[in-house]
Order: C-alpha cells, then structure tokens, then sequence
C-alpha cells in the first residue's frame, strides 16, 4: 500500500482528496488503479501525469518501483524550454 | 523588371551574375551564388549575422543592393580560411567556444576580421563597441570577446 | 523597376525630375533599403548616387568643410582635420547605427530620411551647416534646418538632391559636442537627444550658443532661447540650470515605444546641460 | 539509471575536458548549414499573409486573383488543412495558430499562405488575397483580460479548476493551487510582512535564426522536411497528424538550429509549407521574417503577480503566499501553473500557498522560454525577500541561507527534496570576491536564487563502431550548444578511447528512434544516459568478439582502457586486444559491431543557482549600467565545463535583457510595435560585462555520471537579482520588469517627491 499525493486540479476529481491510499507495486499498476477508482483521471493520465517518488519526477518510466514507504506525489506533466 | 549585369570579386575570384534591382547582396550571395555562410537574421541591418567587407568597409550585405557590387570587391566568412588552415580569429573562436547554435559566428569573425585590420591592438571596451553590431543571443558574449582578445595578441606576434 | 548609375549630378537631376513613377536617391542605402524590405516604398526607379565625381568627397575649403552626399559616416572619423573642427558633428555622425551602417550611411541621407531622431541633424542645426541642393532649376544652399519639415517630409522639389553638407569655417576657442540617450550603449535610435556649439571670448564667456535638440518635436528644434541663456555668461550653474530648464521646456515631444513625454523633456534637460559642458571645454573653457 | 559510485571523487578521463567540438570547423568557416540554408531543384518560394488586426472575424477570404497571378502555384487556407484532431484539444490549438480559421486572434496570425516561383511574387500574391474581417474589440493587458466585461476571446473556454464549474466563459482558462500549512496562521507568528505586486512585460526567445523550412511532399505519399527545430521527431508527430500522414513516410530532417530556447518546441511555419507543397506538388521553402517571428512566433508570458511573505524577528519565514496571472496568448496553456510550482522553491515553508490563473489575451500563443514562467515567479519573490530582508535588518545571503531548502525539504510544489544544491551556491556566493568588492557611486549590488526542475524523456542512441576503430554516434536530439562535443566525450570515457576517435550527429527522424525534443535542460542529460547505455552494450559485444578470438569464456574478458583484457592469471600470455583491433577484425568475428539504446531518461535532477550583480544607475536619466555579473550554479557534472558556462552566461545575459529593456510593446490597437531587433532591444555588446561563472558539482543521483540538466537555470535569477540591485543602487523598489530607464526614472522622481 502506498500513500498517494495529489495536486489541487487532481484532488477536485477525486472529491476533494489531497492523499489516496493504492495498492500498486509501480506506476503503471498505479495509474491503472487509479483509473478504475477514478475514470475521471483517465483522461488526465492519457495527456501526463507525472510521478514524484521520495522527491525524484518521472514523466515517462511507468516501469518505475513504488518503494514501500515512500513518499509518491502526483504532478502535472510540464513542459520546458 | 530587367534584371542588372554585375561583375565583381568575392574571396578574389571574379563572378558574373544577373539580379534585379531590389535584390539585396545577402540575396545574391546566397541564392544566386551559393554563399550561403553569411546569414539573415533581420533584414533590417540590426543584427549584423549578414556583415562582409565591401571595399574594405565592414556592411550589412542585406543592406546592399546586388546591383551595387559593380566592380567591387567583397570578402566573405567563405574567404577567411587560406584552403584548409584557418584563419586565427576563427581558430581562437573554436578554442574559446564562442559560438553556441552558431548562427551569428560568421558575422562576428567578419566584424571582428575588420575591427583587428584597423586595431590591432583593442582594449575590450573598444572590442565590445566595435562588436556592437552583431547580436548573439547564445553567449552572453563573454567568449566572443575573449576569442578575439587571444586572437589579437597572436595576430600581434605573427 | 530599374537601377541606375549616373556619373553626373545633372545626369541624376536629369533621371529624377524625368522620372514617370516614384523614384528614390540611393546614397548609403541604409534607411531606403530597410523601408523597401518593409514594403514601405516600391520605387519605379533607383538612382545609385555612388559613382558620381566628388561626391564622395571631404573637401576643406575657406569657408570651412563640405561633406559630399555619398561619404559613409565611417569617413568622418578618419579625417583629422573634420574631426578637430567639429568633434560634436563627428560624434553625432558616428552613432548611426552599428559600424556596419557605418560603412553605408551618410549625413546628407541621415538629414533627408527626415527622421525627427535623427542622430547628425542636431549637431549639424547646431553647428549651424547649410545643405547644398542641386536641383533641375540650380543649385541652392539652405540652412540644414530647413530640410526636414516633418517626420518623412523634406522640403527638396522633385529632382532635387543634397549634392553636399557644408560645414562653417571654425572660430578661434569653439567646440561642439552631441549627446543623444538610448536605452541600450550601441544600435538604438535617438530617445531625445541634445547638441550645442558653443564660441568663447578670451575669459570663458560665451559669445555664440547654438543649442539644438532631436526626437523632441516632429523636427529637429533650434533651441534660441537656451543660446540666450548661455551667452554672456561663463558656464556657471545658474546658465546649466537655465539652459536644462529651457530646453525641457522647449520639447513637444510624443509619447511612443521609445519613451514619454515626460521622460523626453527631463532627459532633454539634463543632455543638453551634459553637452554644453562638453562643449565648453572643448572651446577651451575652464 | 542510478549514480555510478565508481564515479565519486575518479578523475574522468575525457568528461570534464575542453576538446573542440565536432561541428565547430563548418560553423566557423560558413559550411553549417541551418534552416535557410537548403534548397531543392525547383523549390518555391512560400509566404504567409498574416492578420493586421488583433482580434477579428473572418468572414470570407478570397485567393481567386492571387491564384490566377502568373508564378503562383499554390494557395492555401485554413480549408487546405482541416480540422483532423479529433478532439485534441491541444494539438486543435496548434492548428489553429498555424492558419486562423474562424477567427484572427492576434497581430500576426497566419490565414492565408502562397507558393510562387519567386519571392517577389509571393509577396504580390499576398496583396492579391482579399480577407473580409469583422472587428472585434482586443484585450492585450493581462489584469485587463481577467476583469468582467473583458472582450471575450473563445467563448468555449470556462475556467477549470473552481470548485464550481462555472456558468459563463472566461478568458481564464484554469486556476491552479499549490502550497502546504496554514498560511493564515503563518502570517499570525510574523513580526514582518511584505506584500508587493508586480509586472513583467512579454518577451521573445530571440533566437537570432529565423523559423525556416524547406517542405517536399510526394505524390506517392511521402515527404521531406528540413527544419531548423529543438525536435524534429515530434515536428513529425504533430505536422504528420495535422496533415493526415503517417509519421513513418514523413521524414524529418534538423538542421543546424540557430538557437531556439524553447522557441523552436512549436510548429508555426511547417505543417503550412507541407500543406503548400502537396498542394503545388513541388518543394516549398519557408522563412519567416524577422517581423513575422516577434508578431507570430513563440514569446513568453506577459504576468501579473502579487508576493506577500511574513517572518519572525529571528529571520525565519511563516508565511508564503502568491497569486500569479500569466497571459498564454489566445489559447489555454499552463504557464501561471508552472510559475505556481516554482515560485517558492528554493525555500524551506512550513507555510505556502499559491495560486496561478492562465489568462487567454490578443497576443501569439505563448511558447515555452528557457525555465519557461519560473523567471517571473522569482522576479517577484525574490524582490520581496531582499525587501523584507532589509525589514528585518538581515543581511540578504544570510536571510535566504536560512530559510533555503535542503534535503528532506517539503518543496513548495509538493514532493521532498533529495540532495540539492541551494545552500552551496548561496554559501558559495557568500564567499565570491564579488561579494566584498567596492561599489562605487550610484552602484548597488542586487543577488537572487532560482530553481528549475530540468527534465529527461525518451531517448534513442546508436552507437557504430567502424572498421578502423573510430566511433559514430547518432543521436536524437537537437545540438542547441555544444552537446555534440560533451556526448562524444560521454562515449569516449566509457569506451575507453580518445576524444578524437568519436564523432556524434544528429540523425534524422528516419535513421533513429524516436526522440523527444531538446528541452527541459535535457539534451546532454538524456543522451548522454543513453550514449553510456549504447556504449556499454557496445562494450559488451567487444568483449564477446574478443572472447571468440581468443577462444576463451567472454565472463573472463574485461574492458578497461579501450581494450578488452583477459582477466586471470592462465591468460597472461594473451596480449589485450585494442579497440581497434577488434574492430578491424570484427568482418571475421561476427560482423560490424554496434551498440544501441532506447530508455526513458527519468530522474534529473532539480537545480538551482545564485546570481550576484551590480548595477549603476544615472539617477538623472534611469539609465543602467551592468558594471560586474557573477553565476553560481550547480551542475551536478560538467561534461565539457566550457558549454556549461557557456549555457550559464547565455541564460544570465538574457535575463539581463529581460530585465532591463526587453518588452513586447501593443498599441492601442493592439498592434506590436516593435517587431524588430532594432526596438525589441536584446542586450549587444557592449552592454554587457564579463559574465563570471563559478560551476559546482552536486552529483545527481540518477544519472551515471551525476549529469543534471544546465541550460535553464541560468535565466531564473537575473530578473530578481537585477532587480534588487537597481533598487539598492536607486534607493526605490522596482515592481515593474523590464526596468527600462523610464520607469526607473519615474520611480526615482516619484520617491524624491514621496
């Protein structure tokens, strides 16, 4: 089970939630999951979300492992220059 | 509209050519002839990414008609390097990295060539002004100035 | 549209006042060349002024210089004597553009390009220059003043053409200096700007005042009172502070993308009062 | 990728070095060759005629004379390159800023286009082509668009984001929120407050090469596009979708790219070009003007924001909060968010709160500029830290020293930080000569920290080893500074082998994998994780071939020093076989030998950086001088240290221009009026002083080599920092970026007259 945090966009979709409690083994089980909790998501996860994982962002690598107890916040997919 | 016979030397090879009357020399240059190392970044004379040496006064080629270059005489950044040795201030350039996305870098080795014929021997407050002409967004100027500086002191010795 | 190169004024006069369509003057091509890429002017017919004898020229003569209408501003600073007699009107000359538009601009085209920003006109009206005009019905010199009569605007008659700027003979302990403001050090045009040509007696106390501002009216403004507040004095605060004062005063400037009203008469102020020090210590005042 | 703790505290053998860069001879002899530079045997010449008008219906448009003039081989409109987003909201508004279709939404917005055998045809073709507009009433000013009865620029856009969903359109197209704590009760325990807004006018990327393309579409189906882009896969992705292709049979090949910092991330110019070349079925070259790329081209926000911050006496700090407003031009974007995110990052909040609202106005769609939005953001937070530094009797390094972020922090957007460099580029300022030098009169001294995420993304590399032991790689992303020379000198640490030996490209769309663009400070960060992996997988057939020739277990064969080595004592008669050795026989050992890789570049690594200026200021003019410039920025691993202050001195003397003259200008008819180099006055010469730059090296955890991103950073402090010191230097707080003199000297008269 991992703790997962929100942003304020994300939050209004879950009901006002800031933090959800998953239990997925990495990202792509997360979004999965989230998906089904969430249908309002999915169309947030089809444009990008990105993952935070104990302070590191990835955008991309849905392979990536939720360590247990680490601190998962969701972000939105940016852009650079 | 009739086109303009223009005879003229660039690098000091002759080239003969046609273009019409409102055909600016950075058009000719690099449409016409294939020279294509000076480049337009306004069209306006503002940035200095088009500069050659036209009768040994540093221009804007995109504010000189093709048709003026009767009998002249132009020197390109195609013209710096003597077959395969470069010319120093394009040497120092590459030693200092003073070229980023590299777009500017032959208006400024034109621009810098002109500043060191007619001094030697620049302060770098005479450098900057003399290379206020040619914008660089990449840079921030710093190795510009510090490749033609090197420059200068070897051109010196030489 | 044709180009053409004449090897005499009357032949340039001849092609001009013949001309059926709109026809320009090219000389450095500096200001022509950018407003052709803008689509500004569709000129039927340019005539390249280049090859024509003398032109090209810096003569001294007794009554003082005449600049030919094809000589680069980059020319100026390298004759010694033009720079010596009138180190404001070279300096002012100097600032157009970049060294690249250096190499092409000229003061007579800086003059009839007829911007109110112009950077040699203020130092040229101050120096009190006179243009030489040849046109189909002779040759005339008017004060350089009298050219510009709006932003765009000349007062030249079709065919005319600015065959030289004549510049004074030099009076014993004179000097001139031009100062302009730009946001930047290097490639702006003129925000407001500021030249005085000063002539001292003996003690330092200035006999002839010439004060002239740029970018502060739709022309170039010969600034008669802020002469009157300088001569018969020395250079003393009160005359800087009057002479600021005037000046700011003076100004009907606009406000545009380049600066404001109020930001024009105060700069115009503090130039000219920087400029005519300048130039008085270059009269050799004290 | 993980840090590689073989690599903490080693000397690198060719990362860290300074070789001259791979394409450095072309560029300084004239041969590279950038977008205008190409052209193809009956190329046209295409031109786009663009709307006067900053807000207008469009009616009608009639091309018919324009078509029937001699030379003209083709015209297009929004009709030549319909609608196939299918629901894509975000690729509908890139096609609808490539050609209007209903309506005109800015200054400079394309509705027509031609292709004619010369350029002065095209422009008479323009003048041929008769649009009928309706008027429509603008709005160019961001707290103007917000405010009611604001002329209404898509009336389909409803905020998002309000805990209502709203009952009428908006020219705010979403409101975002980040922050933790209390803020209300963080503002209770503060001795101190500050509450400031501010401004910052619109600016250009500036990149001094103009969009330029050169478009040939097949009659079979397939096309070429040459293109100077930070990302020419996704130019693919997004001209193949709105043109109805499919990406394979497009090919898009990169130019050498004459700057883009974040400009070139948007097609503007080449779905048209293709669009005209398939309709004329003969090539099309594209250049934009220079008044086309400042009217139609990529700028970034124009904003608004509003800082309070509270501390106690002690200096440290309760409260943050901030509204931030940022125009995206007439299309809904994202950049009030990422100025929310990055506002407070830097420091330590117990807390925070802020709120970001994107505001849609009669300007070019906003594109990303270099750490897009974060400049603004710490424009004005960092002015009210210096103010309320000064409240509170601190001194200004001292006071950000102890309320910085640091491992283990809550940032300010949300996630806790691993380790990072703030606190060592604030204690490294500190201790900078710069610090203590002497100011002379009218000089003040102005300091600022910024923070940028950097980002990674999907990387494709191809590593070839030749027959005589040279090396070439491919790489996928777009060379913006030099990063050519730092991957080769990536591939030659690993492989063991001279600098000299590797040469790096940049394939096109057709020969590599895909690739996302060169942006989010990722070029060398991205490719050089792959360039490692490539060349490790290189290195793994160079030890089976070895292996075979010797006839011996490949386990027993290591690489070290650009050989492969038999490793134990029965083999000490082999002699260890060179790269180039293996290569020269790899026809009779298995064939060429290569090494590939494709990897999602994950994990780089947030960094931050502290700028010191002085400034000197005419008190009887406003106007500035820049008299000395320092940079101190973390690096976590400078490949080729001369790129890196190269990218720290580039990113400072924008920041410079920026805040000092740089500005969009509209007039009332919401019209630009300085499209041009010559009054959008980006910083020459001798405006500027040396840029002095101090590298640090915080390793980052994610990358083998400790790599984070560099390019970006770099222009976060400058608007803050200058900021600061022309108020130390004039005695009056500056609220509005850029501080042309002006405003300045408004400032000052208005003090002197309290």
């Amino acid at each position: 089970m991992v703790e997962v945090t929100l942003w304020g966009a994300l939050g209004q979709l879950a009901g006002g939630k800031t933090k959800v409690e998953i239990e997925a083994k990495d990202i792509r089980e997360l979004f999965r999951k989230l998906a089904e909790q969430y249908p309002a998501f999915e169309p947030w996860i089809d444009k990008g979300i990105a993952v935070a994982i104990d302070g590191t962002i990835y955008r991309d690598t849905w392979s990536k492992e939720l360590p247990q107890g680490a601190e998962i916040f969701l972000l939105p997919r940016l852009a650079g220059g | 509209m009739a086109g303009v016979a223009v005879s003229t030397t660039i690098n000091g090879d002759n080239y003969e050519y046609l273009c019409q009357p409102d055909e600016t020399l950075l058009d000719v240059l690099r449409d016409r002839l294939g020279l294509t190392g000076a480049k337009e970044g306004c069209g306006t004379g503002d940035c200095g990414a088009c500069s050659v040496i036209l009768d040994n006064r540093l221009v804007c080629s995109c504010l000189v008609l093709g048709a003026e270059a009767e009998g002249r005489t132009i020197e390109t950044v195609e013209g710096m390097a003597q077959g395969d040795q470069l010319h120093t201030l394009q040497q120092k350039f590459l030693e200092h990295a003073a070229l980023q996305c590299g777009i500017c870098t032959p208006g400024f080795l034109i621009a810098a060539k002109d500043l060191l014929a007619k001094n030697p021997d620049p302060s770098e407050e005479e450098i900057r002004f003399g290379l206020a002409g040619n914008l660089c967004r990449c840079t921030g100027y710093d190795k510009i100035v510090r490749a033609v500086q090197d420059a200068a002191t070897v051109m010196k010795g030489a | 549209m044709r180009y053409i190169r004449p090897l005499s004024i009357e032949d340039a006069v001849g092609q001009l006042a013949g001309a059926a369509g709109p026809a320009a003057i090219l000389a450095g091509g500096s200001d022509l060349l950018v407003r052709m890429k803008g689509g500004f002017v569709e000129p039927d017919l340019i005539v390249d002024i280049k090859l024509i004898d003398g032109l090209s020229e810096i003569r001294e003569t007794a009554e003082g210089f005449s600049v030919g209408a094809t000589v680069p501003c980059a020319a100026l600073r390298e004759n010694a004597p033009l720079k010596k007699a009138w180190p404001g009107v070279v300096e002012a000359a100097s600032l157009i553009g970049s060294k690249q538009v250096q190499g092409r601009c000229t003061m007579a085209g800086n003059l009839c390009n007829a911007s109110p920003a112009a950077d040699s006109v203020p130092a040229l009206v101050a120096a009190g220059a006179q243009a030489l005009i040849v046109g189909p019905g002779g040759k005339r010199t008017i004060p350089v003043e009298a050219v510009p009569t709006g932003p765009g605007k000349t007062s030249l008659a079709r065919g005319e053409i600015v065959e030289a700027i004549l510049l004074p003979k030099r009076a014993a302990r004179s000097g001139d200096a031009y100062l302009r403001f730009i946001p930047r050090t290097e490639m702006d045009i003129a925000v407001v700007s500021a030249g005085v040509n000063l002539t001292l007696d003996e003690q330092g106390v200035v006999t002839a005042a010439r004060v002239a501002l740029g970018a502060a009216a739709p022309t170039v403004l010969l600034v008669e009172e802020a002469a009157e507040a300088l001569i018969g004095r020395k250079l003393d605060e009160a005359a800087l502070e009057r002479l600021a004062t005037v000046c700011a005063g003076a100004c009907r400037p606009i406000d545009d993308k380049r600066g404001t009203i109020e930001f024009r008469r105060k700069v115009a102020g503090v130039l000219a009062r920087r400029a005519a020090i300048t130039a008085y210590e270059r009269a050799g005042g004290k | 990728m993980n840090f590689d703790p073989r690599f903490s505290g080693r000397q690198f053998k060719s990362v860290g070095t300074r070789p001259i860069r791979p394409d450095g001879v072309d560029k300084v002899t004239g041969r590279a060759r950038y977008g205008a530079d190409f052209s193809m045997a009956g190329q046209l010449v295409g031109r786009v005629l663009r709307s006067p008008h900053a807000h207008a219906r469009i009616r009608g448009i009639d091309t018919s004379k324009a078509e029937q003039l001699p030379g003209v081989k083709a015209v297009i409109t929004a009709a030549d390159l319909p609608d196939l987003t299918n629901g894509d909201a975000a690729m509908f508004d890139i096609l609808d800023n490539c050609m209007a279709r209903t309506k005109a939404l800015y200054d400079g917005h394309a509705v027509a286009a031609v292709a004619a055998v010369d350029a002065r045809t095209a422009r008479q073709a323009l003048k041929l082509i008769e649009v009928d507009y309706e008027i429509l009433p603008h709005v160019t000013d961001v707290d103007e668009a917000m405010q009611h009865g604001a002329p209404l620029i898509n009336d389909a856009i409803f905020t998002e984001g309000l805990e209502e969903k709203p009952v009428k359109p908006s020219n705010v197209s979403k409101r975002t929120q980040y922050g933790h704590g209390d803020v209300h009760e963080g503002f209770g325990q503060a001795d101190f407050i500050v509450e400031r807004s501010f401004k910052t006018e619109q600016t250009h990327q500036g990149y001094i090469e103009p969009h330029a393309c050169v478009a040939n579409v097949s009659s079979d189906g397939t096309a070429d596009l040459w293109v100077c882009t930070q990302g020419h896969f996704v130019y693919r992705q997004h001209c193949a979708q709105l043109l109805g292709m499919e990406a394979s049979k497009l090919r898009v090949t990169s130019s050498e790219i004459g700057g883009g910092f974040g400009g070139k991330t948007h097609v503007w110019a080449e779905p048209v070009a293709l669009a005209l070349s398939r309709k004329a079925g003969r090539p099309v070259k594209l250049v934009m003007t220079r008044d086309e790329v400042f009217r139609a081209s990529g700028p970034t926000s124009a904003t608004s924001i509003d800082v309070k911050i509270g501390a106690r006496k002690d200096g440290t700090i309760t409260a943050a909060e901030a509204t931030l407003r940022y125009t995206s031009g007439p299309y809904a974007g994202m950049w009030a968010e990422i100025g929310a995110m990055t506002a407070f990052a830097c420091y330590r909040l117990d807390n925070v709160k802020t709120v970001g609202y994107e505001v849609l106005v009669n300007r070019p769609k906003t594109a990303a500029y270099r750490a897009p939005s974060a400049p603004m953001a710490a424009f004005a937070v960092e002015s009210a830290v210096d103010e309320l530094a000064k409240e509170l009797g601190m001194d200004a390094v001292e006071f950000r020293i102890k309320n910085a972020a640091q491992e283990g922090t809550r940032s300010s957007y949300g996630p806790v930080y691993g380790p990072i460099g703030i606190g060592p580029t604030l204690e490294a300022a500190k201790d900078h000569p710069h610090m203590k030098a002497p100011l002379g009169k009218n000089q003040g001294r102005g300091m600022a920290c910024g923070f940028w995420f950097n980002f990674g993304g999907q990387t494709c590399t191809d590593l070839n080893i030749g027959m005589d032991g040279s090396v070439s790689l491919a790489v996928g992303t777009v060379d913006v500074g030099g990063s050519r020379a730092s991957l080769s000198l990536v591939a030659a640490e690993e492989l063991g082998i001279d600098y000299s030996q590797v040469k790096a490209i940049v394939a096109d769309t057709s020969s590599l994998g895909y690739n996302d663009m060169t942006d989010g400070s990722r070029g060398t960060f991205s490719s050089s994780m792959a360039t490692i992996s490539a060349a490790r997988n290189a290195i793994k057939i160079l030890r089976e071939r070895a292996a075979q020739t010797w006839d011996i277990p490949v386990d027993d064969v290591v690489w070290e020093k650009g050989h492969a080595i038999a490793r134990g004592e029965k083999y000490g008669n082999l002699a260890a076989l060179s790269l180039k050795e293996i290569a020269a026989a790899s026809g009779k050992t298995g064939g060429p030998i290569a090494g590939h890789s494709e990897l999602v570049a994950d994990g780089a690594g947030v960094s931050f950086a502290t700028h010191i200026c002085d400034i000197e200021v005419d008190p009887e003019t406003g106007s500035t001088r820049v008299i000395r410039y320092t940079v101190v920025q973390d690096a976590g691993k400078a490949v080729h240290p001369t790129y890196v202050e190269g990218q720290y001195q580039g990113g400072a003397a924008q920041g410079i221009g920026w805040a000092l003259n740089e500005e969009y200008i509209y007039g009332k008819d919401g019209r630009l009026q300085n499209a041009g180099f010559l009054d959008y006055r980006i910083p020459v010469c001798s405006d500027l002083p040396m840029i002095d730059t101090q590298i640090l090296e915080i390793p980052n955890p994610n990358h083998p080599y400790g790599v984070r991103g560099v390019g970006e950073t770099s222009i976060v402090p400058p608007l803050a920092a200058i900021a600061n010191a022309v108020s130390n230097a004039a005695g009056v707080r500056m609220t509005h970026i850029p501080m042309s003199p002006p405003r300045i000297l408004a400032a000052i008269e208005a003090e002197r007259e309290g």
